[in-house]
């Protein structure tokens, strides 16, 4: 065939006139021109071999992280590696100072998949232009389009919607992954200026810890990693660190060589539990059972600190008998409706102070009863908490216990001496818990034992929760206003906080009020905030699948639709949108909902239809993105230069350089989102749309909404680096080192905790040279707790609490969610992905089996006939999906495993565990009206579970198995 | 043996092809190399019960154009080994003393190499090697080696070829003059490879006919 | 045979020099749907259709459309992709060249088109100097043989043949490099 | 030049497989052509079948100085490198197709039975134990190649395989009693660890070492009295070689794991070894037995707030010690040849 061609007849007639070079693509590496290079006699050359004989060198390296919620194991600096503008590796660059000559320092940091996302960037998952769906939703039918063309048609829906139906229902699904730097702020300065609301889909992902937030009224308390290396017992209590605190793992072995006593207690026979120099097996959900039990013990024995509690809790309040509320001022003598009272040994009343714990001398009787006459002249009679709970504790002996939870007595006992003798007592925080139905009550349980105990704000000593450490300046930014500015712009609104801060409250109390008005106040300078959990019960038609909660959750006293339609009717929970104002775009932004969603397939049936545009911000294709209207590709994180946060475990701010430029059109998320002003503002002025009011009644001005989104072009598009650099220079925590320097050197020590409503919660001093102890400020400087009594407090009056007799810390047995089925189904964070980032990477599923898999016990396995590897159907009355499996003797026997973050496309059919975990909303989590029980940032919103989730299983034929 | 002079030795490149009908194949009696000479204590451990080298007979021709020579090989082989991947391949070869008196066993000594042609049924490939004694084997001159093989009917048929001059320490071979010439052949499938495999019993005589 | 203007040139510098033309042509033709139309001749490459832009991606952009076949030569090999990357980038530095920061990935197919575009040149540029020339002709036969030449061959196999001008050239561009392989010589 | 030897120590109960160590290697140096399905470091759950599947049944090494014979292992056995139908699944408009490994469901991998362990619950036991080439003293390799394709270097006891040489014979992989050489089916040649010479060469510890987030590898020459190797193999005696009945004399040595205690019917707490010492004396030899009551009583010693040299030395605060003389920063090595391509080896 080629003899009859010629090269000739491949040339157009008179295409040589356009001879000469014509190289888009390149440039000379040293010489002055192209043409130049040419003219040079070429080198020598006789075999492929020769290209190699030259050394390699690199044309840079810089300083790069990875801008995900690794969380507890967050963040490390790593060296990039740049040759011809490609990243080819990346190694930790191992620069952090030892704090102490006694402790580990923090070095090399890293993982195995940080240290392969190089190879991420350029696998055909990534996502290189805008995309826009041509077929049905969800058919994988894409076209490419220019930025311009995806801009303009999102926009218009944009005006439309926010013009005819309101600017709510305009929604940003915030994922984990948000930075809280600049990338973060652009988002939050436009949800700011449009009024769109913002799902904080934090307590969604049962990450709530709702019961530290019932006990502390905050649930930001972590401490320094390296301070563990204090503690002589460690309890690693619902987490698993060598899955999923892989570069701090190495200070719980380190301890563990220094003397310190690591127990690890969970279901199965862990990674974690290897490491354990005792290792407690506990039934999936009972662990409040196991917790009560040893509380039991302290009281028992007369361990208590008895100083601690009077101190700093609840335990010697008096309650009223009658109504089970406390005794307040106003009954005795119609003083103040929220000051509490307390009684001495010689019947004096005490009013317990709420600006500070410091009982000033006087010694409450912490087992007092009595009768008191009312200011009203009734006779009543009343407790002290503690004797409550002496009571309510009674009833868990370790024998009564073991019934519950499956551990045995003399392991109970054992453990409890342990505790009971530690110096020093931590916990090693994971996310697990809150996962459980009746995570609330295990995670108060376990607060008991450390406050029983004193064993809080010393060296190596305390209860850890939620870890967040996050810049104070990022609000400035978002707001545009900094902090007094912002301050005084609150009082221009009626808002009582100035008056607060006047009547010397604590800062913590001041700002974590302010936080809350995100959620309902029209005037808040900063994003309008709503919980992601709601949302995706009520216009999502998550609730659905709750239909016959009733029949998995035994004393349910409504169903959990009317329990929520109540609550909002009370105003104890604020929903954005109201539930009848159905959304109609919806922005997914480091997020992936119908992956991480429990009962996602609800949302493609109730949510999907309703939606206008369904946007995707992602530098990968999600499951989520295959059911979107457009796929906008964003820079990977060596691609753009941000910073993020971090928690007090590492407390450094991180920071990522650009290395090369993003790869095809991807940008990074501050330009698409400053893009997507410019286009709204540019539409807007060719549509004659000038400002209309929002759902909040503020003044949204649609036609200058670039200008006011760039502070009028301080902060444009291409200026994501400027931002970052401000939002430090803002932040009080952060400013002390300059933006160049936290640049090069890629890392930079907080130099204390900061006002932000993100890690003000912690109330501590964070100092250069110790690792960080949280709520030293309550524990040391007697500042009150911000709950309704200004302290610890395990005894909550609230009607819903009574209702359901959750008063008080107990044990509920775990409900059989998705049905009356033998195996419970439980799961964690995997080794071999953050969310789902890594779990398509080539690199991490060859040294894991290539697709799903759930771990069942040998013994499971061997009454169902199946053998390691088979294929199963998973099933309950909620939903089904097939999975094959991995039979251990590392597996607790009536427990699975399904490790979190595969995407639905890893599943035959494209059903995944997602589809048999209903997950109804916990009726106590809806309490609102309630000084302390209320929303805030990340905190106070109800929770999702998937750990109670029944199912059974059944091994497929080798026909079904085939034909998958 | 005799290699007899044809005028053009370019119709005897193919292992089958119909001139090879026409000339006289030698039989050539084939036994294991001697386990006992192999260079290191793992080979023999691991040979010592393992069969190999079981080929008995090789049949083998040969012709020169007086410019180069071609040797063409046929032994039984069940199915071929090609070497592809993580097997071995089937593979033969042909030496020649390069001078002094070489034992074929020992594949030659430092005073007295031996210059062979290796056929590899891995691409073909095929390679001038030198060799002093066992495991001392090098890359040899350049002879313009050249080696096809093709398998049927349940037999390897394989020619090489090599030029007659040579340069400095290969083998010389002259139109007219004799030679000795000694044969290998390794059964990929038994995982034969280096010293293990079928040798011809000693050097054979080889008289390139004038 | 259509005489080409200006051939005043001898014979072998003339060659060098329409083969980097076309090359050029190629290069840009993979690039933008309505790329290379100044230099390939219609009747073997038609002109774009009307919904160019279309129908280039679902030709050539695996990211969209279910029948595109990939222009990354990684996609067509299960060679390791920074392996790949690596050995390119060498290619590329080895004739002093870097590619733009904005430039397509290493083994997309216009990247290695427009090296071949430059080796060409440069082998125009050098006609008179017999060494230089074979140096810069061997390269470019190792360089077709290792890469261009397998990427073609599975662009053409798996390129869907109803998409006009991009099927065309599909099929065009390994009948060329076909021509170029054949080639001994001065052609 | 001296007749020195580089050595490493694995920390057993630092170790948490996480696998970042073969994933530094793998990027570093085996992700050229036909390396797809090599990891020169690999990390197994014990007991298991480790990698490749049952290498401790594949024979090699010695037997009072006796070559033993050994078989090839399959690279099924290593684990396939498994290819992932990307594009059908997330552009390819199928919205039925899986990500999967093409080819069918694998029934083997690298990393199988991650997690599994032996025993049975709640008595079950298992430990993460890394591997690499042992650039053993007497390489049971180098003596079985017929072309002295391998060399032991003197200045640093390395053992490397030279490419140029290598036809690809594989007696060496054979003989390897703890299989750590790997063929590349696309050059026809044996590859294996070189102990990350161009890095070491330049004082920069092993990107298995280095990028360790587990701080578990020491490095160092043996002879070194006052490095941590020396203090740990010969002072303390806690770092033991696997498999010396091998007597190939490996310069790997391991810290033998710890366990929490087992249970007995009631599920309460014994003194009896979860792992049974059977099981590491199978491992590591008797010695192990000591290594551990050493371990223990050391352990003990701290918890009384009793200074411990051991427990300092295996926590090593100043992560940069775990690596003697090796502990320059690769960025700060100019013109390092992190990505040496072509021929490796040709040094000799």
């Amino acid at each position: 065939m080629t003899a009859a061609l010629s090269r000739r007849s491949f040339l157009k007639a008179g295409a040589l006139g356009a001879a000469g070079l014509a190289m888009p693509d390149f440039v000379a590496r040293t010489a002055s021109s192209l043409e130049a290079l040419a003219a040079t006699p070429p080198p020598e050359f006789t075999s492929f071999l020769d290209v190699y004989r030259k050394q390699w060198t690199w044309d840079k390296t810089v300083r790069g992280t990875h801008m995900i919620n690794c969380w507890y194991q967050a963040h490390c600096a790593f060296d990039v590696y740049v040759r011809d503008g490609l990243v080819f590796r990346e190694e930790q660059a191992a620069e952090y100072q030892q704090l102490r000559p006694e402790l580990p320092d923090m070095n090399p940091r890293g993982c195995q998949k940080g240290c392969c996302f190089s190879h991420r960037m350029y696998e055909p998952t990534r996502l290189k232009y805008p995309i826009r769906r041509v077929g049905e939703r969800g058919s994988g039918q894409w076209e490419r389009v220019t930025w311009e063309e995806a801009l303009d048609d999102i926009a218009d829906s944009f005006l439309d919607v926010v013009t005819e139906e309101g600017t709510d229902r305009v929604i940003w699904d915030l994922g984990p992954d948000i930075n809280i730097g600049a990338a973060n702020a652009a988002q939050a300065r436009f949800a700011q200026l449009t009024h769109s609301i913002c799902l904080d889909s934090n307590s969604s992902n049962g990450d709530g810890h709702r019961g530290a937030f019932e006990t502390f009224g905050n649930i930001y308390m972590e401490r320094g990693i390296e301070d563990y290396f204090y503690s002589d017992v460690i309890l690693v209590w619902g987490a698993n660190p060598v899955y999923t605190s892989i570069p701090n793992a190495h200070f719980f072995t380190e301890a563990r060589y220094n003397g310190t006593d690591v127990v690890v207690i969970s279901p199965d026979y862990s990674a974690s539990a290897i490491k354990a120099d005792l290792w407690v097996p506990v039934k999936p959900g009972t662990d409040a059972a196991l917790a009560l039990t040893i509380a039991h013990l302290i009281v028992e024995g007369d361990h208590v600190d008895k100083a601690f509690v009077s101190e700093q809790t609840d335990l010697p309040l008096l309650v009223r008998q009658d109504t089970g509320a406390f005794l307040t001022e106003a009954d005795l003598d119609g003083g103040d409706e929220e000051s509490f009272v307390m009684v001495d040994a010689a019947g004096g009343f005490h009013i317990a102070e709420r600006k500070t714990l410091d009982l000033d001398g006087v010694e409450p009787d912490l087992d007092a009863t009595l009768d008191v006459t009312l200011d009203d002249g009734t006779q009543v009679a009343v407790r002290t908490v503690y004797s409550l709970l002496k009571e309510r504790l009674a009833t868990y002996t370790p024998e009564a216990a073991s019934e519950m939870c499956g551990t045995a007595p003399g392991l109970i006992r054992r453990l409890a001496d342990m505790v009971i003798n530690a110096r020093a007592l931590s916990n090693v925080a994971g996310s697990s818990m809150n996962k459980y139905f009746h995570g609330n009550l295990t995670e108060r349980a376990m607060i008991l034992i450390w406050v029983l105990l004193g064993q809080m704000g010393k060296p190596g000593s305390g209860y850890s929760a939620f870890g967040f450490l996050a810049n104070d300046g990022w609000e400035d930014y978002v707001s545009g206003l900094r902090i007094p500015e912002r301050m005084a712009f609150g009082t221009e609104l009626g808002l009582d906080l100035l008056w607060d801060l006047a009547k010397g409250e604590s800062s913590e109390i001041f700002f974590k009020k302010m936080a809350t008005t995100n959620f309902t106040d029209p005037g808040s300078t900063l994003p309008v905030w709503s919980s992601s959990a709601l949302f995706w019960h009520v216009h999502g038609g998550i609730v659905d699948l709750a239909e016959d909660a009733k029949k998995w959750i035994p004393g349910l006293k409504q169903p959990v639709r009317e329990a929520i339609n109540s609550a909002l009717h009370k105003n104890w929970i604020p929903l954005q949108p109201a539930p009848d104002r159905e959304p109609r775009i919806l922005f997914h932004y480091c997020a992936n909902p119908i992956r991480s969603v429990r009962g996602s397939q609800k949302l493609l049936e109730v949510l999907w239809p309703k939606l206008v545009k369904t946007v995707v911000i992602d530098f990968r294709m999600t499951t989520t993105a295959q059911h979107a209207d457009y796929v906008l590709p964003a820079a990977a994180w060596y691609e753009t230069t941000d910073h993020k946060w971090v928690t007090p475990l590492v407390p450094y701010n991180h920071v990522t350089n650009k290395a090369v430029e993003p790869l095809g059109e991807s940008q990074n998320d501050f330009w698409i989102i400053t893009m997507l002003a410019k286009h709204i503002q540019k539409r807007a002025q060719e549509r004659g749309i000038t400002s209309i009011d929002s759902h909040l009644g503020k003044e949204i001005v649609l036609d200058n909404l670039y200008e006011d989104m760039t502070m009028d072009g301080a902060y444009s598009e291409h200026d994501v680096d400027k931002a970052a650099g401000a939002i430090l220079e803002y932040s009080s925590n952060l400013s002390h080192v300059s933006w160049e320097e936290q640049k090069e050197k890629g890392f930079a020590r907080y130099s204390q905790i900061g006002l932000s409503p993100l890690s003000i919660g912690n109330a501590g001093e964070l100092k250069e040279d110790e690792p960080f102890i949280p709520l030293t400020y309550h524990t040391k400087d007697k500042q009150p707790y911000p709950t309704q009594t200004r302290r610890i407090q395990f005894y909550l009056d609230h009607p819903v609490y009574l209702e359901y007799d959750e008063y008080l810390p107990r044990f509920k047995a775990p409900p059989q969610m998705g049905g009356d089925y033998p195996l419970t189904m439980t799961g964690g964070h995997t080794r071999w992905s953050v969310h789902g980032v890594w779990q398509d990477s080539r690199h991490m599923q060859r040294l894991n089996r290539g697709q799903p898999y759930m771990v069942i016990s040998a013994e499971d396995a061997a009454e169902r006939g199946i053998s390691d590897g088979d294929w199963m159907r998973c099933f309950n009355d909620v939903g089904e999906f097939t999975v094959r499996s991995k039979v251990s003797p590392a597996a607790r026997p009536g427990a699975t495993i399904m490790w979190h973050a595969w995407e639905n496309y890893h599943f035959p059919g494209r059903k995944g565990p997602r589809d048999v975990s209903p997950s109804p909303l916990n009726p106590v989590e809806l309490a609102g009206d309630h000084p302390h029980l209320k929303f805030g940032m990340l905190e106070g919103q109800p929770g999702t579970f998937d750990r109670d989730t029944r199912i059974e299983i059944e091994r497929l034929s080798d026909e079904e198995a085939a034909r998958l | 043996m005799q290699s007899l002079k044809v005028t053009d030795i370019s119709g005897f490149l193919d292992p089958v092809a119909r001139p090879w009908n026409g000339i006289a194949a030698e039989r050539v009696d084939m036994m294991p190399s001697p386990l006992g000479l192999q260079p290191n204590d793992y080979i023999i451990a691991s040979w010592e019960e393992r069969p190999y080298g079981e080929l008995e007979v090789l049949s083998a021709a040969s012709v020169h154009d007086g410019q180069r020579i071609a040797v063409r090989l046929v032994w039984e082989k069940d199915k071929p080994s090609a070497g592809a991947g993580e097997g071995f391949p089937d593979a033969a070869a042909i030496a020649f003393p390069v001078r002094g008196d070489p034992l074929l066993m020992q594949m030659g000594s430092a005073d007295a190499p031996i210059h062979a042609l290796q056929w590899r049924a891995r691409g073909n490939e095929t390679r001038s090697v030198n060799a002093e004694g066992i495991g001392s084997s090098k890359p040899g001159p350049d002879v313009a080696a050249a080696g096809k093989g093709g398998w049927s009917g349940g037999n390897w048929h394989v020619v090489m070829t090599r030029n007659l001059a040579v340069p400095q320490g290969g083998a010389v071979l002259v139109s007219g003059h004799a030679t000795r010439i000694g044969f290998a052949v390794w059964n990929g499938h038994n995982e034969e490879r280096a010293g293990i495999k079928a040798v011809s019993l000693d050097w054979i005589d080889l008289e390139l006919e004038a | 045979m259509k005489r080409q203007p200006g051939s005043d040139l001898p014979e072998t510098r003339q060659a060098a020099l329409e083969r980097s033309v076309i090359y050029r042509g190629f290069a840009d033709a993979f690039r933008r749907p309505d790329g290379g139309c100044d230099v390939l001749d219609e009747t073997l490459i038609p002109p774009p259709p009307p919904n160019a832009r279309k129908a280039f991606v679902d030709a050539f952009d695996e990211a969209i459309s279910k029948s595109a076949c990939s222009l990354h030569e990684a996609a067509h090999s299960t060679r390791d992709q920074m392996d790949l990357f690596e050995e390119l980038v060498r290619w590329y530095d080895h004739f002093g060249l870097r590619r733009t920061d904005t430039a397509e990935l290493p083994d997309h197919i216009s990247v290695q088109l427009e090296f071949m575009h430059f080796l060409t040149h440069q082998e125009y540029l050098h006609g008179d100097e017999p060494e230089a020339a074979e140096t810069l002709r061997s390269a470019q036969r190792e360089f077709l043989s290792r890469h261009l030449m397998p990427l073609a061959q599975s662009i053409e196999e798996k390129c869907r043949d109803d998409l006009g001008r991009y099927s065309a050239l599909a099929d065009q561009l390994p009948a060329y490099l076909a021509l170029e392989l054949e080639r001994r010589g001065t052609d | 030049m001296s007749d020195r030897q580089v050595a490493m120590v694995i920390d057993l109960n630092k170790c948490i497989g996480c696998q970042t160590c073969t994933i530094a290697c793998k990027t570093m140096w085996t992700s050229k052509e036909g390396m797809e399905g090599m990891w020169w470091n690999t990390v197994s759950t014990a007991p298991g079948e480790g990698t490749p599947k049952g290498w401790e049944q594949m024979g090699g090494g010695f037997r009072d100085g006796k070559a033993q014979p050994g078989r090839l292992p399959k690279q099924s056995e290593f684990g396939d490198p498994w290819e992932f139908n990307y594009e059908e699944t997330l552009f390819g408009g199928d919205p039925h197709a899986t990500l999967k490994p093409s080819g069918g469901d694998p029934d083997w991998g690298t990393n199988w039975d991650e997690d599994v362990g032996g025993g049975e619950y709640p008595n079950s036991f298992f430990f993460y134990i890394p591997r690499i080439c042992n650039h053993c003293t007497k390489p049971a390799c180098m003596e079985a190649c017929p072309r002295g394709a391998i060399f032991k270097r003197d200045e640093d006891g390395i053992v490397l395989i030279n490419e140029d040489h290598c036809r690809g014979f594989r007696f060496c992989q054979e003989a390897c009693p703890y299989k750590e050489i790997y063929y590349n089916a696309v050059t026809g040649k044996s590859q294996k660890c070189l102990f990350c010479l161009p890095r070491m060469e330049e004082g920069v510890a092993t990107a298995c070492s280095r990028q360790c987030p587990g701080r578990v590898r020491f490095l160092g020459f043996l002879d070194d009295e006052d490095g941590p190797i020396h203090k740990l193999v010969y002072d303390h005696k806690v770092a033991l070689p696997l498999h010396p009945e091998y007597e190939t004399e490996p310069n790997v040595f391991y810290i033998p794991p710890l366990a929490p205690p087992s249970f007995d019917a009631e599920g309460n707490p014994t003194e009896e070894d979860r792992i049974p010492i059977t099981y590491l004396m199978s491992l590591f030899g008797g010695e192990v037995v000591e290594a551990l009551e050493t371990l223990k009583a050391e352990k003990a010693a701290r918890k009384r707030g009793e200074p411990s040299e051991l427990m300092d030395t295996l926590i090593s605060r100043n992560w940069v010690d775990l690596f003697g003389p090796f502990n320059k920063s690769p960025k700060d090595i100019e013109a390092m040849r992190l990505m040496e391509g072509g021929q490796l080896g040709t040094a000799q």
